[in-house]
């Protein structure tokens, strides 16, 4: 994974004039697009591109136990996966502390922000409820996979339909697909991820470049313009100035990922119409 | 094979539950160099079914000692996304992946050069990411695609479909449905040209007769699958070589 | 593992003339013998051996709770362990990918036939069944692991007796070694391994053999005549004619496997009976 | 920030539970060279939390393939003990765990001077063995003290705290129940000489201009941590200088 | 770990005059000292050090379910890490053969003594009982890792108290610290290591003498004089009246251990003091 | 040593519960080379208790660095058959079978040669088919014998017997009933020529005087198992003898 210095020296000397090795300016993200409906047998399904990177989500809804501190609630799994079909160096077996990293980022941008309303996935108060298992997996990995995997988790949220739940005529609880109603969503957050390479802040840094980052900031914004998570990433440092100046850009950012979901929420899609115009 | 409802899979009209007759295949449709990072990359829609794979390599054994001094080994991963099944699926490869695994990748290895390439590994993965019965199958379908995609030269490409026994009936590519309450299913694959069995697999009862039967069946659907295939690369070699002119 | 070529070649040039290194015929089996009941605290046992591969079964039978989806149904556990004593490459540790293989090759034909009768298995209807936990152990391998480990599992499940369930003062259920009844088996099966080296067909190869065939044709064959199993291995192919030709050879050479059974079950044997005429 | 009671966590006099103000932070002592065997160690408590960091390195990599030929690899464990938290913790490394192990690592990654010891290996062990809220914080402290002590030349010490935000008012150095309770929770870490943030984590609710003046006041309760780290180390230089004039 | 040959021969020619590298005489142990009550958020605790071998040992109580035939008896679970802050070729990740075993000689120790009154430990019979984690986490290793152990977890268990049982509305259980009585303890147990090392017989063997140890046998030794266990280790041997003498030096030096602990209890300490009087 | 009920395990002739009087072993019978692959091997019986061991070695270490330059590695699994025991036993390795092939191994390394062997390896691996009370102990036994077997040079054989208290009673060769209602267990293992004790547990409680005189009537039982040992060795080596003879 070692880039050729003389690679960093190049995105260093561009980005000195505010350009960057794929024409883009320093706050602008490759081309997005947003596929929902994309897994059929799935209770809610996305995928998200960020030029390259391709992430697909899909969340299965199931019946469990509540936690014993939280025995009112419906519980939410965020898990994500590194196939090693995405990348050369993914490897198969348990996620790696890259995944769990990324998993753990969302899945603290959706509960902070409360954006599935758990408490109405109660079932039998204290004794069942909803289990919402939102799996993520990456596809192909070319930079920025936190930003593309929220997206996707987020789009899959909202296509996600919820199955009517009915006990039999032994109390075993049964979900009914053919009786389904929209997850229950209070709000909606996305991640803008910003890379700082040269004392240069840049959004959605590609492959290439997150290979000179010296750090990188990951900030969950809510709809409702509230920063909702932070992570920072990476071997070296901000200051409280760059902190700043990035939640600024992710606060911008933010409105066109917002536009992306929306537009892609009008109609469901296909993963064959998804994955084909990867060409 | 376990359900304990009745119900009706084959109508008095010899209508399968979503309409085909027993010869028919499933709508399918395959495209090949869907990923960037893979070295070959394919995707195959099989009905509901939705498999991805991917080739690796040949590139370098880690550690070392796994390599073969004559010949490149193969590695090869089918595995389900949890959100592939009707219940999630946990993904720690499960017994049946491992034994997947184990089948696709001897069904495979008989068609790729592995002498070409000592040293070395070629890595496949198969992700299904939908599953609707005769996952192997067109996880199989997928792999030799992506195979060709990645320039690893193979004898021929491998072709898959599941014959089933429905109310004594032998049936063409069976979906999940008729999976679960059929009297058997018999996975195979073939290198077409060489009218070689590479993959076989038997659950479920038939007659020394009806297992011959299937097989020829079997056979029917690999072939027009197999032509599928070839279009596939056809199709993509005659862009790119379109594309090439176009640069020169 | 590698065979030097020139055995390679003093195989295939014998099978010229129908003949292998071990002076079998194509269609031979090695000795067979099957010894029941040598695991006396085992609720039923059976050590076969062919040539000097040696499969040793144990079945415990247990209480546990149903697969929600089979309430009424005992449950049927088969699991097998290439201990490391058996042979040189075997290692410690979870079965590897030909454990697991083999495992489910025996699961299947047991349960594509309904070898045992797992709806007489229940104790409390979608609460408490028994279960059959049905381990192989091989102790020495030789070659054709499958049709070896098959005839023990076999043997072993008509060597075994229920304990009765009752239960006890706090409504625990305990099981009564004491009064124990035969499991309820409805049918039986075998597997006929049938390799193919050099374009011939051979039964029951030896080890010699495996190493260089170039595929194997596992067909687990019921007592009613029918195929109930097929499993290609090997990293070659079959014609459909020698797919047909090989379950002519299964289905003929399964009356004999049929008999091994049979006389074995006459009477109980020892452990050490068993183990010691292997010299 | 998940439990339904709700609780006073500051009282109209601006007092927090434990009796501090917003921007106290609870009774901190250190100490450095707690360990025979490590090669650097040290023991912070900070309220309630009490966590002990060793240092081994540079030394050998096993296997050699992961070692680096241009630098020192870095590893870290951050480890709770099972005894703790209030309900006991399995000792198997949660994903928590996993997050936290990587986060730390690549703050202390910033300040060593990896370049001097390629191809070796640093290893660094974070136990918690009291965790009563920002243990991620005290473990960060207590690492590059366990650094300085094992003579590992490092640019900066790291010092770190988490900032709260309760009942709408930020506050320093969240302890447990807050943290239980609280809007949000920011931990951060800096090489205090530079003025670089070397962790950054939100978990929970801020709005931008917030954010600013969580910073701003993390970088106060930073400072003072700061100094306790330097003193704690020129207490124990001077001892051992006098020690060894004593020898001479 | 090798340690050069020199310094086994000087260790041999000492021990011919009765005394050890370090000073001692042979049957004398290093400075010892318990500490308890130093994890105050742990319903018991202590850390015990021989000579620069540390081990803390935290024990927390839980609620669970009992043993299927022990319906009437609280769990008690011992387990021991040995992190790898404590010693260089310590590792992470699950306990090794020799952690396993230290953890399983301190567990019978207790157990075979009824150290712990389990009978006393059940919430609601045959459902609800206690459950006693015994924690056991070595800090700095240097030598006699058993006795340090047993030590510290004795100490811990006599400054534990647990907390009562109490039944929300829902019938759930929970643990009110606020009212919590002394676990209850039987009777005091402790563990004497003796080294064999050129023939002689040396109790609490250092680090530097485990390095050329032919052989070491721990012994269980309980207040009422009883041996309540022994565990050989090592690759060499003791004869019959080698384990009589050390039986012997076990049961002397056993009551020194108990004064030790005796003392510990009259006062809680912080583990601020007892980590820094390392120096 | 747990369970509630009490069963009578001594009547008053002193007899017990299999008839055996206090200084009885069981029936023991023993065989060797009764395994193709294995370069030695041996099944004990001893009452219920069966027991299987084969040696492979010595042999290359895979990984390298795990070899000694100085003297063979010598690795020991010591492992249930799940059908061995009275519930299903997991196939995993329990901690009770981590501990006893610690001890076990450390048995046997005492005897063996190992510097006749640097840099290779010989693995040991001991399978419980039934256990009756006592599989360590016939487990060392059955070890030692397949290394004779496997023609490992060796000081001596190892043989064990496990010696109990019932009722205040010291009993030899406690089977698995009298090892649940037993004041104490001690599994002891020599190498009988040089009266070497080179495995000893207690678990249980015993007076000073009980263990000497524990250890007194375990050699006595350790003595006839080694007279069989050495039987059923020379019965092989003569009948060996007698073939090649036949062979010449």
């Amino acid at each position: 994974m070692l880039i050729p210095k003389i690679k960093k020296k190049s995105i260093l000397s561009m980005l000195e004039r505010d350009l960057r090795l794929d024409g883009r300016s320093p706050n602008q993200y490759r081309d997005i697009s947003v596929h929902v409906g994309v897994i059929e047998k799935a209770e809610g399904s996305a995928l998200a591109k960020i030029g390259n990177t391709v992430a697909l989500v899909g969340i299965k809804v199931g019946v469990g136990t509540p936690f014993p501190d939280l025995p009112d609630q419906g519980v939410l799994a965020v898990n994500a996966e590194f196939v090693p079909l995405a990348f050369p160096t993914f490897e198969p077996g348990p996620p790696d502390e890259n995944a769990v990293e990324l998993a753990r980022i969302i899945d603290r941008s959706l509960r902070e922000l409360d954006v599935v309303d758990l408490k109405k996935m109660t079932i039998i108060p204290g004794e069942k409820v909803y289990i919402i298992w939102l799996d993520i997996y990456v596809l192909d990995h070319d930079g920025n996979l936190t930003d593309a995997c929220m997206l996707a988790s987020m789009a899959a949220l909202l296509n996600t339909k919820v199955p009517k739940a009915e006990a039999d005529d032994r109390g075993f609880i049964k979900l009914n697909k053919d009786e389904a109603t929209p997850l229950p969503v209070n709000r909606r957050v996305v991640i803008v991820s910003i890379g700082k390479v040269g004392g240069k802040l840049i959004v959605d840094p590609n492959l290439e470049e997150e290979q000179v980052l010296e750090a990188k900031l990951s900030i969950s914004i809510g709809d409702n313009g509230v920063v909702a998570g932070m992570q920072k990433t990476g071997l070296s440092s901000f200051t409280q100035e760059e902190v700043e100046k990035a939640v600024e850009i992710a606060l911008n950012k933010s409105k066109e990922l917002f536009t992306v979901i929306d537009e892609a929420l009008k109609k469901p899609s296909s993963l064959w119409e998804a994955l084909r115009n990867n060409g | 094979m376990s359900s304990e409802d009745k119900i009706v899979l084959i109508d008095e009209k010899g209508r399968r539950i979503d309409g085909r007759g027993p010869e028919d295949l499933r709508p399918i449709r395959m495209e090949i160099d869907v990923l960037k990072n893979a070295d070959g990359s394919a995707y195959v829609e099989q009905g509901g079914t939705k498999v991805i794979a991917a080739v690796y390599g040949p590139r370098e054994v880690h550690p070392r000692h796994l390599a073969f001094p004559d010949r490149a080994a193969i590695r090869c991963r089918y595995h389900m996304a949890p959100f592939s099944t009707s219940e999630r699926k946990s993904p720690a490869p499960s017994r049946r992946e491992i034994e997947l695994s184990k089948v696709i990748r001897e069904a495979l290895e008989s068609v790729v050069f592995t002498q070409l390439y000592p040293r070395t590994v070629i890595d496949i993965f198969i992700e299904v990411l939908q599953a609707d019965g005769g996952t192997r199958c067109a996880g199989l379908t997928a792999a030799s695609l992506a195979l060709a995609d990645a320039g690893i030269p193979i004898r021929d490409l491998i072709a898959a479909v599941a014959v089933g026994k429905i109310d004594g009936v032998l049936v063409l590519d069976i979906n999940e449905t008729e999976d679960e309450h059929c009297e058997a299913d018999m996975p195979m694959a073939m290198a077409p040209s060489f009218n070689e069995i590479v993959l076989l697999q038997l659950n479920g009862v038939l007659s020394p007769e009806e297992t011959s039967k299937a097989i020829e069946l079997g056979k029917k659907g690999i072939m027009k699958i197999y032509e599928l295939q070839k279009e596939t690369l056809k199709k993509k070699y005659e862009l790119s070589t379109r594309r090439s002119q176009v640069v020169t």
